[in-house]
């Protein structure tokens, strides 16, 4: 007998905290809108944990929990049901425990705002959606939980709603984000119509079932559509554009839902649905190709990029190119490693870059900054954490889990050099930005106004930054690698959801290659470290070098820092068509021309009919009598007529 | 022989009544012509059995409705007819359509009613008979025509009363 | 003995003579008084079937035609008077506006 | 040959000759019974010089009135101005001719009833005369045009049109009690005695009140006599008329009250019944005896209050008739048919 964990609390205690403070918040002091906000998620949290002290218990995995029947059309069944396994609890723990981090967070970032109660409200929204998605034992209330969060962060990231860019970045997200969207219902159409159910426990033995694809067919076009869907929410390219406009929303906002969660959800996504992926070689190529692209073509961006949180949005995407690098080489659980590591040290990175905005009164670009490190040493030191994670310094979370992804990237069946060597061209890049934003937020010289004084964050906000410090420097030792002696326990967990197909991975790569293994660790730490020399180099060392280098790249500089222009190219390919196509024929042609115009014609041509009827309505009563008895003789013949044939 | 003596004296009074109505100008005549048809439709309904109605037609119709008429053209000192332009449609559609109605109606009656004979004193309808169909049979449709009479006396005062 | 159907084409003769009324007459009393003969014409068929079928439903009808008439009578004059009150006349080819 | 339909003309056409010759003596001398008791009333003689007690008053009256010039207007509309007097008067005179006075008796072999005609819905004849008696008044007032004779027209067909039906439904309540329109049938449900009358034994008291406050209206005597009220209109719609003419309207008038009478005898007070005892020929004169003498009685009773009461407004006797007079006959017609339905 399976024991009833009630994971329905999961989701719903952030939002009963949502109604609460959505309701009544308005009228509440802000103390008790941060006590409601923080405990319904902690709550959550709390709940998860006990979840999972319990998960080695149960007698079966997945464990689901169906609540009530939702749809029901025709042999078509999505009930409210909630599925926990391994894949499902990790994302359920980082996501309430990062999230519970952050919104301890939150009470002090959003101290001073306006709006205190709404952005608790939707901030347990999130997590109400963010939830069910994970959690969701079918793909309908999956794609529930991922418009959920599509809303909440379009209400989050819209959060300064009075500000022109902010409102429009949070349009950007929301209609972007339709598009893979899009993408990911077509897929669940298929789907339907290929398996007959949308339900995880039916789905993945129907599609087992099925051959691995030797030519695309149908599951290759599920995978490219659900592929689809997670560039949208995970920011892959080509729909990667909205990502760094989100950084408009407040900074815990950023940390929580463009960093460690919400993007991540694409991730989960496609690892959920890896028995699909791994059937289709030529999807998982696709989502390694455009993983890979990412991760490179975002993190050159970084490069350039001056605006603190910026930066750290295209590094978010960059990672999450690292994420699906992994997942397209059916390393699964690479990607989920990496993901929990990079939700720890991610969100540390933005609520440290919060931090450092708050301390300088709401400044974000890195030129005016410089020589925190003594002022803010909290902050430094827990960044500095983060920053040598994300680097991927050895024997920091990052190492491990960027490493993984490397080695599976050069040893999987799916994977090739080429690959790995973008994967390591990507770290040293990483490692160079990051670096470059360390040196030029603590160290140097103050380059702000002169009388600036930076203060040191509160207790409550730099709190969540030494967990999540912690977490970034141990975090990485839940899944050390066989190579470097680890037992590979975060794989075992995953390895019930995440098996390939044809178990040819694992075995055959253990042991022969070790030594390749370390030798491949070694160029990555390698990278990372030049990465780390050129940052020294360029943006502590020899300030006036970075000049001279832009200068000699003009061309080159000018693009990477304006973002290769895509924003505009998409404006110029998309937008504006559209703008103008809606303009000219929708507008104009056809509401303007067509409905409007028929309308009116209508009504002139009643006009006109009428003018001459109304010559019958001559106000003469005679003649109303005369047509009266013309009509009653007209039907007196009918009916003679009738009755005499 | 009686029965045809007295309807064809009747009914040539009543023709007669009814011609004299579009003929005369003045309508207190006209009102008078149409009291004598009247009449001469209630010795008509005596004619065919109707006791109950002809009474009434003689009370409600002569005694009370066309008193009324009087009472009005005597109230607005209604004066003769005076000549305007006809009406085209009136002319045109209307006349050739009476004539059609009434040439109609005579030949499918005569046609179709065949040798069916009316005998004097066949049938007489009781005063009691009536008043057993009337609250029996068809006391839903008089208690709504009590409804109607209401409202045409509320209908009749505000229409008449003078506006302050 | 009578045929019906000289009752019935009396009562068509009347009916017809009370279209033309409503068709010559420019008063609006006469009018209404040739609205009066068309339903005595009416009643005159009534109560000629009611004879012929030996039914005194007929004659109901006739009583529930004068009631029906009494009622119309009534608004009809008003309206006539209000008619009158208002535009000094009685000739219904002076009365061809809605709005004065 | 008893049932020859030449039979029936002659007895009709003898009848009606004797009833007009009765009924015309009969107003003469109700005139004469007016002027005689009113001058008594106020301490006068009345009529005394023509004849004993006057008596041959209204011969001279009926001639000095034949003598009269005969005077012709030329505002008038002469056809209806003629007709009108003809109307009042021959109306009049046709409402009795369906008031049975008594039981039929036989001569030489041939029933013949005292009733001119037996019709069996002689109430409705009676209220459709009525009814249009009206005409004869409103004709008069406007083919006369002069503005006294057209209000006094006006007055009196809305008084009468307004009465005629408290006076219909004050008579309700005694059909009810018969099931019948037959004036004979309603005479002969009633008994000898006055509480075997509909007034009494019928309990239509309230009914005879109501009776005969509209019959007092419908024959515009005082205290209703608005439409000839001489002091406001000099003489109402017969304003402009004199000679024979103005006698018709005189004779018209009074022979109304006579019908008047007749039917309230009729129908409230038992017809010819009352005590009948005695020889033979006592005993075939004593219903026409009774008859008259009931008739008289409420003749007498209109000088009576003629002489007695005021005359109303006209706006109190428009409240009259419809605020009092109508809703107390309907509730006299349910509380009779409400008795008469648990009475069965």
């Amino acid at each position: 007998m399976t024991p009833d964990l009630n994971l329905w609390l999961i989701p719903v205690l952030p939002l009963v905290g949502a109604a609460l403070n959505g309701l009544f918040g308005r009228r509440w002091p802000k103390r008790a809108v941060a006590l409601v906000g923080v405990a319904f998620v902690g709550a959550a949290f709390a709940w998860t944990l006990w979840v999972a002290s319990q998960f080695s218990h149960l007698a079966q995995i997945p464990h689901i929990e169906e609540h009530a029947p939702w749809i029901t059309a025709g042999g078509f069944v999505a009930n409210f049901g909630f599925y926990l396994d391994p894949l499902s609890l990790v994302m359920a723990l980082v996501v309430t425990g990062v999230g519970f981090l952050i919104h301890i967070y939150s009470i002090g970032y959003m101290e001073h705002e306006g709006g205190y109660y709404r952005f608790f409200a939707y901030l347990n929204l999130f997590m109400f959606f963010m939830l069910t998605l994970v959690l969701a034992d079918n793909y309908l209330l999956m794609f529930v939980g991922w418009e959920g969060v599509g809303l909440a962060s379009y209400l989050l990231i819209g959060f300064w709603f009075q500000k022109d860019t902010a409102s429009a970045a949070g349009k950007k997200a929301f209609i972007v984000n339709r598009i893979g969207d899009f993408g990911f219902l077509i897929a669940l159409f298929l789907l339907i119509r290929t398996c007959g159910s949308l339900n995880f426990a039916e789905v993945f033995p129907a599609i087992s079932r099925l051959g691995v694809e030797s030519a695309p067919g149908v599951l290759t076009a599920i995978a490219l559509l659900l592929m689809m869907g997670a560039c949208g929410k995970s920011a892959q390219l080509p729909l990667y554009v909205w990502l760094p406009d989100a950084m408009e929303g407040p900074t815990p906002v950023s940390a929580l839902i463009h960093a460690a969660t919400m993007v991540t959800a694409g991730v989960y996504m496609v690892a959920r649905s890896n028995p699909i992926f791994s059937r289709s070689p030529e999807a998982l190529t696709v989502v390694a190709v455009v993983g890979c692209l990412t991760a490179l073509f975002a993190a050159t961006i970084a490069m350039a990029q001056t605006d603190i949180k910026r930066v750290l949005a295209y590094s978010t995407i960059s990672q999450l190119g690292y994420m699906f690098l992994a997942c397209g080489v059916a390393a699964y659980s690479a990607a989920i490693f990496h993901l929990m590591t990079h939700a720890f040290f991610k969100a540390l990175l933005f609520l440290a870059a919060g931090s450092v905005i708050h301390a300088l009164g709401g400044e974000q670009d890195m030129r005016n900054m410089g020589g925190l490190r003594k002022h803010i040493p909290w902050t430094f030191w827990t960044m500095t954490a983060a920053t040598f994670a994300i680097a991927g310094f050895p024997f920091l979370s990052g190492f491990f889990s960027k490493d993984e992804i490397l080695w599976r990237a050069w040893s999987s069946p799916y994977g090739s050099w080429v690959f790995w060597a973008v994967g390591v061209g990507t770290a040293g890049l990483t490692s160079f930005y990051m670096f470059r934003l360390w040196f030029l937020t603590f160290f140097g010289e103050s380059r702000g106004p002169h009388d600036r004084h930076p203060h040191e964050s509160p207790r409550v906000m730099l709190a969540p930054l030494v967990i999540l410090a912690v977490l970034s420097v141990v975090g990485g030792y839940v899944g050390v690698p066989h190579s470097l002696g680890g037992e590979g326990h975060f794989e075992r967990f995953l390895a019930p959801v995440v098996a390939s197909p044809a178990g040819t991975e694992h075995e055959g790569a253990a042991a022969v290659e070790v030594g390749t293994e370390r030798m491949l660790t070694a160029a990555s730490v390698g990278a990372a470290a030049l990465g780390l020399f050129f940052a020294w180099l360029l943006y502590h060392k020899r300030r006036d070098l970075p000049e001279k280098i832009a200068a000699a790249f003009g061309g080159i500089y000018t693009a990477v820092a304006n973002k290769y222009y895509v924003d505009e190219g998409y404006n110029a390919v998309f937008v504006q068509p559209l703008v103008e196509g809606s303009t000219r024929l929708l507008w104009r042609g056809v509401d303007a021309g067509l409905i409007d115009g028929s309308v009116n014609h209508a009504a002139s041509d009643v006009r006109k009919v009428s003018d001459t009827l109304r010559q019958m309505q001559s106000g003469s009563v005679r003649s109303y009598a005369g047509w009266v008895a013309a009509g009653a003789a007209l039907v007196l013949a009918y009916l003679v007529w009738v009755g005499a044939r | 022989m009686l029965h045809q003596i007295l309807f064809f004296v009747f009914a040539a009074v009543c023709v007669a009544g009814a011609l004299n109505l579009l003929v005369q100008r003045h309508p207190i005549n006209s009102a008078l012509s149409l009291i004598v048809v009247m009449g001469s439709l209630a010795v008509l309904y005596l004619l065919l059995g109707a006791e109950f109605v002809a009474a009434i037609q003689v009370i409600v119709y002569a005694g009370a409705i066309m008193v009324l008429f009087i009472f009005v053209i005597m109230l607005l000192n209604a004066g003769e007819e005076e000549h305007s332009g006809g009406s085209r449609v009136a002319a045109v559609l209307g006349y050739p359509a009476v004539a059609l109605l009434v040439g109609l109606t005579a030949w499918a009656v005569v046609r179709s009613s065949g040798s069916a004979n009316l005998k004097l004193g066949g049938f007489v309808g009781s005063t009691e008979g009536i008043g057993y169909l009337v609250f029996r049979g068809f006391l839903l449709p008089f208690e709504v025509t009590s409804v109607l009479i209401l409202i045409a006396i509320m209908g009749a005062v505000v229409l008449a009363r003078k506006e302050d | 003995m009578v045929p019906l159907s000289y009752y019935l084409v009396l009562s068509a003769i009347l009916f017809g003579l009370g279209v033309t009324g409503f068709l010559v007459k420019r008063n609006i009393i006469t009018l209404f008084m040739s609205i009066e003969l068309m339903l005595n014409a009416v009643n005159l068929s009534f109560v000629a079937f009611a004879a012929h079928w030996g039914a005194l439903s007929g004659h109901v009808y006739v009583f529930f035609v004068m009631v029906v008439a009494a009622a119309e009578a009534a608004v009809g004059l008003a309206i006539i008077i209000a008619v009158f009150r208002t535009r000094q006349t009685l000739n219904v080819d002076r009365v061809n506006l809605l709005k004065l | 040959m008893p049932n020859h339909w030449l039979t029936f003309v002659a007895i009709t056409a003898v009848k009606s000759a004797v009833l007009l010759g009765v009924l015309l003596t009969a107003v003469a001398y109700t005139v004469w019974l007016e002027r005689k008791v009113i001058g008594h009333i106020q301490n006068r003689w009345g009529p005394t010089r023509v004849g004993p007690f006057g008596l041959l008053q209204p011969l001279a009256d009926g001639v000095k009135l034949l003598l009269k010039e005969d005077i012709s207007l030329s505002g008038a509309y002469q056809p209806l101005y003629i007709a009108a007097p003809i109307l009042a008067v021959g109306l009049a005179l046709t409402s009795i001719s369906v008031i049975p006075i008594g039981e039929s008796i036989t001569v030489r072999g041939v029933p013949v009833q005292l009733q001119i005609a037996d019709v069996n819905i002689a109430l409705l004849v009676l209220l459709g005369v009525t009814s249009i008696g009206v005409y004869g008044i409103a004709l008069a007032g406007w083919s006369s045009n002069s503005k006294y004779s057209l209000l006094g027209a006006l007055r009196a067909s809305a008084q009468m049109v307004s009465y005629e039906l408290s006076l219909g439904l004050s008579l309700v309540g005694v059909l009810i009690l018969t099931g019948s329109l037959s004036l004979r049938e309603i005479v002969n449900r009633q008994g000898e005695w006055p509480w075997q009358w509909n007034v009494i034994g019928g309990g239509q008291l309230v009914a005879f009140f109501i009776y005969l406050a509209a019959a007092f209206a419908e024959t515009n005597r005082i205290p209703f006599d608005l439409p000839e009220g001489e002091t406001e209109l000099v003489a109402g719609y017969h304003t402009e008329y004199s000679s024979m003419k103005f006698a018709m309207f005189f004779m018209a008038e009074y022979t109304n009250m006579v019908t008047v009478a007749c039917v309230a005898t009729t129908v409230f007070l038992g017809g010819w019944h009352g005590p009948v005892f005695g020889p033979g020929p006592v005993r075939m004169a004593l219903p026409l005896f009774w008859f008259v003498l009931k008739v008289f009685f409420f003749l007498f009773l209109y000088i009576w209050v003629r002489a007695t009461l005021p005359r109303f407004r006209y706006d109190q006797l428009m409240a009259f008739g419809w605020k009092v007079l109508l809703p107390l006959a309907i509730a006299n017609v349910l509380i009779t048919s409400f008795v008469v339905a648990v009475g069965t």
